[in-house]
């Protein structure tokens, strides 16, 4: 695989990584800082595939589909403390 | 990059030390989480860093020698379960000390040393 | 041939993924970073699986990029849901151009039970079976 | 001879239970065991008093050079005699004394452990053994001056005699060692005959000042002079028997013992200084008292004074002096604090000034305290008087010191006279006081002892020359190494020393007659003055100790758990900072060459997150970070080639982030708690922790002295482990003893959580 | 849902019997077992629906595809240019799914496609409630979903 | 060879097996009971294989050191395992009368079982980081036990002895993890090995530094001990008494393994530091505890003080320090037991730890009056008890090796020791009991009745065995001395683990 | 009370919840050769019952697994330490590996080990533990 293009593909989804980093910094309130790490947690699973194409490891997909199966249960922590608590900055 | 991670555990590690001297407890268990982060990247980097070479053997092919040390892996591996295990526990007895003390403010709790 | 493809789909795939990124850092409120973040993120997961699929070309790997792109589509909307539902009831402010809100008179804030009935009628109900 | 020794502490266990059977004879009953010993040491007599000793050695503690050797030479069956004596008739004292009192088995218990101790030390050959007894002494005897437990005075003056003596008696025990180290052996003959001159030694000066704080604690020596008078706290049997024979001469005992192989200048000046001043302190204080207890302490206390510079003069006389006058004192002593507990006893005070005219109610016993007070003022023909003649004697021919120990000799003759006088005179004689029991003559248990001794005293005094050759010729051969040459006798001529007695005699009864102005003269200017003595110094010392240990804990243990980290983190980065610039320098080599932009990425997001979870004024902010965090951690894991630490960090960090959330809903927001100067300390503190801890980790990443064991892990996972995935493998069957630890704290944490949700405090209490 | 049960019996035997693991016979064995499936669907009437159901799952997933495709690039326009152009809003939308499963699949499949988000279902399951990001034509956009939910249905029954 | 497995089997089973059956709280009696007096048994038997062949190893899943985790036993682990089994068996009959119905039913059973585990799993392995999966064993069972009761005290202690901990582990597996990176390897004998082979040693005494702290803090040594004196008074009796006399001897064992055989390379740093924390921690520790009026607080001090002792063993490092100090290891692990024990039945009987709220004792219970006694006037070094010829040693070898002051050090903190000692008898058992506990209910209520011998007998055992020690102690003496020449030949346990190679 | 569990989330769980259990017995018995083995595997299944916890409350959960965590646990540690027994009663070295091959019928073979014996009394520790945790953790919550 061409390094170059790789490099390229990497450099464009760590920016969006650090982009949503960012929101998950900004906030403002309690759901969108949940909103940025979904969004981390789905970058990681495209990092993860362009890792395989990479290195030529298929194993590494496991850790995708973990990702992409179990991640989500945080999100669905917090909201469930978002709804029991009542307040969405804390 | 072995340095490059190493500034990166020296943070972790500061961020957890400052946080364990933290007077709240909340802040307390995340300086315990840093830590035990920091200690984790710490073994992984000192034993050397590998790019795309799992410790995995391929069916049929022989054992290439430089694949990542497998040990290290397995180390924090268990040590990654461990403080999971520690951690539970020091949240859940935060938890039941704001229960009885009802305050979460460590220097208020220092009826048992004086 | 296949190379190029399988480069145009990572691009693709990480553009989505910036894409997404830019979007919940642009949009003004909750509701649309969401729309950004829950669609354009799974939309890059689905072109990078794809080029996996296309790298590998093997039954496993087609297997588990499905599997991968099977169990995002079945999360996403979950959590997105439950986020979205958790934010508006507690009060995430929307922004200001939102043009129109039918929930808003449909939800109690302290129950989070929500009807399309008048709400009034409801709460009349919860009185009653408090009193 | 052992036997001697372990069946006391025999009878000692049974003494509880042979009181029970005994009943009122308990006293008779159990005084055989130290009749039985006079008996024995009796025996011994002829065979010691030709210079013969006999040393029989047990094996206790050979690693480490601990026997259970006794040594009977001349000095120690004196003691031997003396403890077993005095120890016989205190024994038949205490039955009458102490009649039908509830803890009679467990003073019995105590005081027989207490002779048993003491027999022990001054047979003692090793200086272990000798110390074994010399602590056992000590701790007896804090319970038998504790025996009244339950009054607050009785514990203080109880703790204030251990204090000091096992104080001493550390010392002593370090001096031991040295004197071992010194001498090339744990025995005292054997250091003693080792050939090396102790005094020329390196060690000798720490080895003397060590052993005398030994010996000066115990024997009460000024400056530790205050716990003695103190003690009498305790029953009067316990009294009579401590200040007589034992415990407090156990310093003087082992003086005397040392005195061959440790005499030198510097033994001779501390000696004979410290035992002036313990001499003149003590018959002042005897005076300024009206307690008869006291005042007979106070006369013990210079009585161990006299002894101690007699030991510091070191000539012929002042040695024969020494040895007589320590059998004197015994004897008078003795049977003075049994004749004093008698008469408190029988009516129930021992405040002279309230005691008087009792000679008609108790004449035996005002007879008796009469000739026990001759020998205390050292007139004739009681034994006292030729200790006191030998002492005058052999100060006028103390050619270091001088007169002016003669002179002070003279003065303290003169109070003790007084002090004498005090005694026999004051409760029997003139007008009767009432008093708060009816004065009677006190059962013949009591009085037996005082008979014998002062029959002792008297028949000794008049058949001193045969005394000498059967006894006293091979103690003072023990003490000085040759036999002197001194011949005892009642009578020698009117000489210097008879005119020194007379004048101190006619003045000490002057002094008496003044007693009613002076005593509480005296007592107005010690209590002045004792604001500045050393047992003020004892109280302030143990204050210092109680305030510097609340001090301690008030500063150390404060219970602020942020100082403890600070003080941790600053320890342990100090200590490892401090080794590495030493053994290491200071090395940093930045090799950043290989490494990709988006690496950069990655590791800027963990600082990054790590920065702001450790900032933000949002707990879930922070926890939402530590998410993150936990992400790329995991993509690290994944790049660099471990997808199982990947996988295990993604989900673990998931559900870190659930625990987190499930347990933040019950606790309140972040509050900005500690102060900007706190803060700053704080992150000046961790900031030290991070870097000491990445130069280290940056030396550590460019060492490598050996190749990993891992090729063997990679070589042998297929082949002998059948599975591909290394990782898995090293968990599962190479190093699967960790893992099995593993799953046991997981299940550990469980219960942890679990006891600790679901047992409440509140449960407990309906 | 008993036919795709039958048709993973069917892949597995045939797995058993030909002895190969591997992910392709076990497709291929799928395939098998659906075109004996597809034989017997006249005999056995419960298996009627599951036979339809395959061609129409492949339909819907290639609309789907579509609409998220489509829909995506409306957001990101907005999301890339400075100008914004939406018109967000809560909306609520009646269902005719009524089942739990059909509900949840319906809610999901409208998250999914830009531009709209369930927030929820009324108690009574009447009505979702959905944020859409154009609203410039409302009764468009609710044409369009209810063209979505009824295809879901088409699948589901 | 499997006599090395059974002693850490037994408890791990044990645990499990309580676990598993947690509906019966008598099962769990009847296991905790039959399994420390195994314990008992087996490690006496591994004491006996030890003493017959030096070493006893086992190379765990039959893979040959340093590839698999090899479990080894010299005469010190052996001895560690002995008194592991003593305590163990004392404490479990303790417990039958003295552990809250609530706590047996909520794993009180399965944690002391583990937390033995972890504690014998600590002494026999041979691999660095095998020992730090034991610590954190040992250390989730201590944190369970800790806050089994839940009440405030207890929270609060356990708040700081979790943290410190913590930092300890942490410190320990960065350790470990740096260490392995410069030699790479984990087994110990294979560590040694290689590091004496290495040149430059900078960077080993490092890392040692980082053992030392790390132990230390498990030891709690100066001024590491906050976590100690913090938490030790707070949970049930019982637990104490275990955590006194065994928990921190954890950590100066592993400071015993670690600084006799791995990194013995500069010892004219390592050890003079030692030295220094040990000094200090006699002094401090004492000091505490003279400003102490509860009875546990002032003997969870001298924990802190009696550590001292057995450090300066260590850090003198001449071969009676070392014996010495394995004495001393002996010596305080029974007397402080029984001590902690005894404020247990004291506060049974009238219902506080407060000395001022205590009293009478003597007159009322003579025969706790001894039992107090005996382990308290050996813990202060009165002769002839076991206390006195350790410290005697510790002294001897102080003198000897001419660490004047550390020695004066020594005497003067034992001095201290006995005041403390005697403060407590005063206290307890002379003064007359305060009339406003007579109002006091003692809280017996919570635990169940079963008399009161199960109270008694383990003090006696712990007694007797001070005395015996005492009285007899030349063949402790002499076994001390097998451990030390041991240690201080570290050869003999490299050629066991990894073979004498032909 | 709050209704916080909506019908949506359920439905969800009630398909999710076995998928991810199902793929958790993968991650745990082919972990010996790929990524995955006793923990990940039981990290997964408890991720499973921790969705079905939020989704009906603690109470369903408890009422579907029956078992109470500690029997899991208990059983987990049994597991665990029973893979060591087969070696000592060979009287070889404590936790030595054992494989055993059963031939089944036709050419296949079933292939067991202590190594699996293992994994999967860690697997059920790992999810003993957790829901310990979880559950304790939201019955607590209605304190
Ligand atoms: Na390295
Ligand atoms: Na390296």
């Amino acid at each position: 695989m061409d390094s170059l293009l790789l490099n390229s593909v990497y450099i464009l989804m760590s920016l969006a990584l650090l982009v949503a980093f960012l929101r998950l910094m900004k906030g403002p309130s309690l759901p969108d800082r949940v909103v940025a790490l979904e969004l981390i947690a789905s970058i990681v699973v495209g990092f993860v595939g362009v890792h395989a194409i990479d290195t030529g490891v298929a194993s590494l997909l496991d850790v995708a589909i973990v990702i992409a199966l179990m991640a989500f249960l945080a999100a669905i922590g917090f909201a469930r403390f978002i709804e029991r608590r009542g307040t969405a900055n804390d | 990059m072995e340095v490059v991670m190493a500034f990166v555990v020296a943070t972790l590690f500061s961020c957890a030390l400052y946080m364990m001297m933290r007077r709240s407890i909340v802040k307390l268990v995340i300086g315990l989480i840093l830590l035990s982060n920091a200690a984790n990247l710490l073994i992984f980097v000192v034993s050397g860093l590998t790019r795309g070479a799992p410790p995995l053997i391929i069916e049929g092919v022989d054992p290439s020698p430089f694949v990542a040390d497998p040990l290290p892996q397995a180390l924090i591996l268990t040590a990654i379960v461990i403080s999971f295990g520690v951690l539970a526990f020091a949240v859940v007895l935060i938890r039941r000390a704001y229960e009885v003390v009802k305050t979460d403010d460590l220097d208020q709790m220092k009826d048992t040393d004086t | 041939m296949i190379e190029w493809i399988i480069g145009i789909l990572m691009v693709l795939g990480s553009l989505f993924m910036l894409l997404a990124a830019v979007g919940i850092l642009r949009l003004p409120d909750l509701p649309t970073r969401m729309h950004a973040s829950t669609k354009a993120g799974a939309m890059g997961a689905i072109f990078i699986m794809t080029a996996v699929v296309l790298h590998f070309s093997t039954g496993i790997v087609l297997a588990r990029a499905l599997a991968i792109v099977l169990f995002i589509i079945m999360t996403a909307p979950i959590a997105a849901h439950v986020i979205a539902r958790a934010g508006y009831f507690v009060g995430v402010p929307l922004w200001r151009g939102t043009v129109k809100d039918e929930l808003r008179d449909h939800y109690d804030p302290i129950s989070h039970s929500l009807d399309h009935e008048e709400l009034t009628t409801l709460t009349a109900k919860q009185k009653k079976s408090s009193s | 001879m052992l036997l001697t020794v372990m069946l006391g502490f025999v009878v000692a266990m049974a003494a509880p239970w042979l009181v029970k059977l005994s009943g009122r004879y308990s006293g008779w009953l159990l005084a055989l065991y130290p009749f039985s010993l006079v008996v024995y040491f009796a025996q011994w007599i002829p065979v010691i008093g030709q210079g013969h000793s006999q040393l029989t050695t047990y094996q206790w503690f050979p690693g480490l050079d601990i026997s259970l050797s006794l040594y009977l030479d001349g000095l120690s069956l004196l003691f031997a005699l003396l403890i077993s004596i005095i120890g016989t008739f205190v024994l038949i004292y205490a039955g009458s004394y102490l009649k039908g009192h509830k803890d009679l088995g467990r003073f019995y218990l105590i005081i027989i452990a207490f002779m048993a101790s003491m027999l022990g030390l001054v047979l003692a050959d090793n200086v272990i053994t000798l110390f074994v007894f010399w602590e056992l002494t000590s701790i007896t005897s804090y319970f038998l001056i504790g025996f009244q437990h339950e009054q607050a005075s009785a514990r203080k003056a109880a703790l204030q005699g251990l204090f000091v003596t096992v104080g001493g008696g550390l010392c002593l025990l370090a001096g031991f060692v040295l004197l071992a180290i010194m001498g090339g052996s744990y025995s005292i003959q054997g250091i003693l005959s080792s050939g090396v001159s102790l005094p020329e030694h390196g060690l000798y000066g720490a080895a003397l000042v060590l052993v005398l704080l030994g010996a000066f604690t115990k024997s009460a020596q000024f400056p530790f002079h205050f716990w003695l008078p103190n003690a009498m706290a305790a029953p009067t049997p316990v009294s009579a028997f401590l200040h007589s024979a034992t415990m407090v001469k156990a310093g003087v005992y082992l003086l005397a013992r040392l005195n061959p192989g440790m005499a030198s200048d510097l033994w001779s000046t501390i000696l004979t200084s410290v035992g002036a001043l313990t001499v003149i302190t003590a018959v002042v204080m005897a005076l300024s008292h009206r307690d008869m207890k006291k005042i007979l302490a106070y006369s013990t206390v210079m009585a161990l004074g006299t002894l101690v510079m007699l030991l510091g003069i070191g000539t012929e006389l002042a040695l024969t002096a020494f040895v007589v006058f320590l059998l004197a004192h015994s004897l008078y002593k003795g049977a003075l604090f049994m004749l004093a507990g008698a008469v408190d006893h029988a009516v129930g005070t021992k405040d002279l000034s309230e005691l008087s005219g009792l000679r008609k109610a108790m004449p035996v016993t005002a007879l008796l305290m009469l000739l026990a007070a001759m020998s205390l003022a050292g007139i004739p023909p009681l034994f006292g008087f030729i200790a006191k003649e030998l002492l005058f004697e052999s100060l006028l021919q103390a050619s270091v010191w001088g007169y002016g120990l003669l002179l002070l000799f003279v003065f303290s003759a003169i109070l003790l006279v007084a002090v004498a006088a005090a005694l026999a005179l004051k409760p029997f004689y003139g007008q009767y006081l009432a008093t708060p029991k009816t004065p009677h003559e006190p059962p013949v248990a009591e009085l037996l002892g005082p008979v014998v001794l002062i029959v002792m005293a008297l028949l000794l005094s008049l058949f001193a020359l045969p005394a000498q050759q059967w006894l006293l010729s091979s103690s003072m051969l023990a003490v000085a190494g040759y036999v002197p040459e001194v011949k005892l006798a009642l009578w020698h001529g009117v000489n210097m020393p008879l005119m020194l007695s007379a004048v101190s005699l006619v003045l000490g009864i002057m002094l008496w007659t003044q007693w009613h102005r002076v005593q509480p003269w005296l007592s107005r200017v010690i209590a002045q003055l004792s604001r500045f003595g050393p047992e003020r110094g004892y109280f302030k010392m143990m204050d210092g100790i109680t305030w510097s240990a609340s001090w301690q804990t008030r500063f150390l243990q404060n219970g602020v758990l942020g100082l403890y980290m600070v003080v941790l983190i600053l320890s342990t980065f100090l200590l490892a900072g401090y080794t590495f610039v030493r053994s290491y320098g200071l090395h940093f080599p930045l090799d950043v060459q290989d490494s990709y932009v988006y690496e950069w990425v990655v590791a800027f997001l963990l600082i990054v997150s790590a920065l702001f979870a450790s900032t933000t004024r949002y707990r879930l902010a922070a926890v939402a970070a530590m998410g993150v965090l936990g992400f790329a951690v995991a993509l690290t894991f994944i790049h660099f080639s471990a997808p199982d630490l990947g996988i295990t960090q993604l989900l673990v960090e998931t559900l870190t982030v659930i625990l987190l959330v499930l347990v933040l809903f019950k606790l309140p927001e972040f509050v900005q708690l500690s102060s900007p100067w706190e803060r700053a300390r704080d992150i000046v503190v961790a900031l030290f922790g991070g870097v000491v801890m990445l130069f280290i980790l940056v030396a550590a990443i460019d060492i490598q002295y050996f190749d990993s064991i891992s090729s063997y892990y990679i070589d042998n996972s297929e082949l002998l482990g059948y599975g591909r995935n290394i990782v898995n493998v090293i968990l599962v069957d190479f190093r699967v003893l960790d893992t099995l630890g593993e799953i046991f704290v997981l299940a550990l944490a469980a219960l942890g959580v679990l006891s600790m949700i679901k047992l409440r405090a509140e449960d407990r209490v309906k | 849902m008993s036919g795709f049960f039958w048709n993973v019996i069917l892949a597995l035997i045939w797995v058993i019997l030909s002895g190969s693991f591997s992910p392709w016979n076990l497709f291929m064995g799928f395939m098998l077992g659906y075109a004996v499936l597809l034989l017997m669907q006249h005999r056995v009437p419960e298996l009627s629906a599951y036979s339809r159901r395959l061609p129409r799952v492949i339909l819907f997933v290639g609309y789907f595809l579509k609409e998220l495709f489509k829909a995506n690039l409306r957001v990101a326009f907005d999301v890339v240019t400075p100008k914004t152009y939406m018109q967000p809003g809560v909306i609520g939308i009646p269902l005719s799914a009524t089942t739990n499963a059909e509900i949840t699949m319906v809610s999901s499949m409208i998250s999914l496609t830009p531009g709209t988000l369930s927030l929820d279902v009324s108690n009574d399951r009447q009505v979702l409630y959905i944020h859409a990001m154009f609203l410039q034509d409302e009764a468009q956009l609710r044409q369009d979903l209810k063209e979505l939910e009824r295809r879901i249905l088409m699948i589901m029954r | 060879m499997n006599v090395l497995a059974i002693p850490l089997l037994i408890p791990l089973f044990a645990g499990a097996l309580s676990l598993a059956l947690w509906r019966s709280t008598r099962w769990q009696r009847v296991i905790a009971v039959l399994a420390t007096a195994s314990l008992l048994v087996s490690s006496i038997v591994l004491l006996q294989a030890v003493l017959q062949d030096g070493y006893v190893v086992l190379h765990t899943a039959q893979w040959a050191a340093p590839f698999g985790i090899t479990l080894v036993a010299d005469l010190l682990a052996a001895i560690m395992v002995v008194l592991t089994g003593i305590i163990a068996f004392v404490i479990a009959i303790y417990s039958l009368a003295a552990t809250p119905a609530g706590h047996e039913k909520f794993g009180y059973y399965p944690l002391l079982h583990l937390l033995l585990a972890g504690v014998v799993g600590s002494f026999i392995t041979g691999d660095l980081f095998n020992l730090f999966v034991w610590f954190e064993v040992m250390l989730l069972a201590s944190f369970a036990l800790l806050t089994l009761g839940g009440e405030r005290a207890q929270m609060e202690g356990a708040i700081k002895y979790v943290t410190l901990n913590l930092f300890s582990s942490a410190i320990f597996l960065m350790a470990v993890g740096l260490l392995y990176g410069m030699v790479g390897t984990l087994n110990m004998a294979d560590l040694a090995q290689k590091i004496a082979q290495v040149e430059d040693q900078g960077m080993i005494t490092v890392v040692a530094m980082l053992f030392l702290i790390s132990f230390g803090i498990k030891a709690a040594a100066f001024p590491l001990f906050f976590w100690l004196p913090a938490s030790y008074h707070t949970p049930q009796v019982a637990v104490s008494a275990l955590f006194a006399g065994l928990l921190t001897k954890v950590g100066v064992y592993a400071l015993f393994r670690v600084f006799t055989l791995i990194f013995v390379h500069d010892v004219a740093y390592t050890h003079t530091i030692l030295l220094w924390i040990a000094a200090l921690t006699m002094l401090t520790g004492v000091l505490g505890a003279a400003a102490q009026f509860e009875f546990r607080r002032i003997l969870s001090f001298h924990i802190v003080s009696q550590i001292g002792y057995m450090l300066l063993g260590l850090a003198l490092f001449t071969p009676l320090a070392i014996i010495g100090g394995v004495f001393y290891i002996m010596h305080h692990i029974l007397v402080k037991t029984a001590l902690f024990l005894v404020s247990g039945i004291s506060y049974r009987l009238l219902g506080s730890y407060e000395l001022r709220d205590l009293g009478g004792l003597y007159r009322k219970k003579p025969l706790l009056a001894i039992l107090f006694l005996i382990p308290a006037l050996s813990l202060a070094g009165i002769p002839p008890l076991s206390g006195f010829f350790a410290k005697f040693i510790v002294l001897r070898a102080g003198i000897e090796a001419e660490a004047y002051v550390v020695t004066g050090i020594a005497l003067l903190v034992g001095l201290l020791t006995m005041y403390s000692m005697i403060k407590i008898w005063a206290e307890v058992f002379w003064k007359a009991t305060p009339e406003h506990t007579h109002e006091q209910k003692p809280l017996t209520d919570a635990v169940v009745d079963r008399g009161h011998w199960p109270l008694y007998v383990p003090i006696m055992i712990l007694g007797c065995g001070t005395l015996l020690i005492g009285f007899y102690g030349q063949p402790i003496f002499v076994l001390a001395e097998q451990a030390a020449a041991q240690l201080l030949n570290p050869q003999g346990y490299i050629d066991a683990v990894l073979g004498v190679q032909p | 009370m709050m209704n916080s569990n909506t019908v949506i989330l359920r439905t969800a769980a009630m398909y999710l919840m076995p998928l991810q259990l199902l793929f958790s017995i993968f991650l745990l018995l082919r972990g010996h050769d790929e990524p995955g083995g006793g923990f990940i595997g039981g990290l997964v299944a408890a991720g499973a019952f921790v969705l079905f916890a939020f989704s009906y409350g603690s109470d369903a959960l408890r009422s579907l697994i029956r078992l109470d965590p500690r029997d899991l646990l208990g059983a987990g540690l049994l597991f665990g330490l029973a893979s060591a027994i087969p070696s000592l009663l060979r009287g070889e070295p404590l936790l030595t590996a054992q494989w055993w091959t059963i031939a089944l019928p036709g050419d296949a073979e079933l292939k067991l080990s202590s190594p699996l014996i293992f994994d999967i009394g860690v697997y059920l520790a790992v999810v003993g533990t957790i829901l310990t945790f979880v559950i304790q953790l939201m019955e607590a919550e209605h304190e």
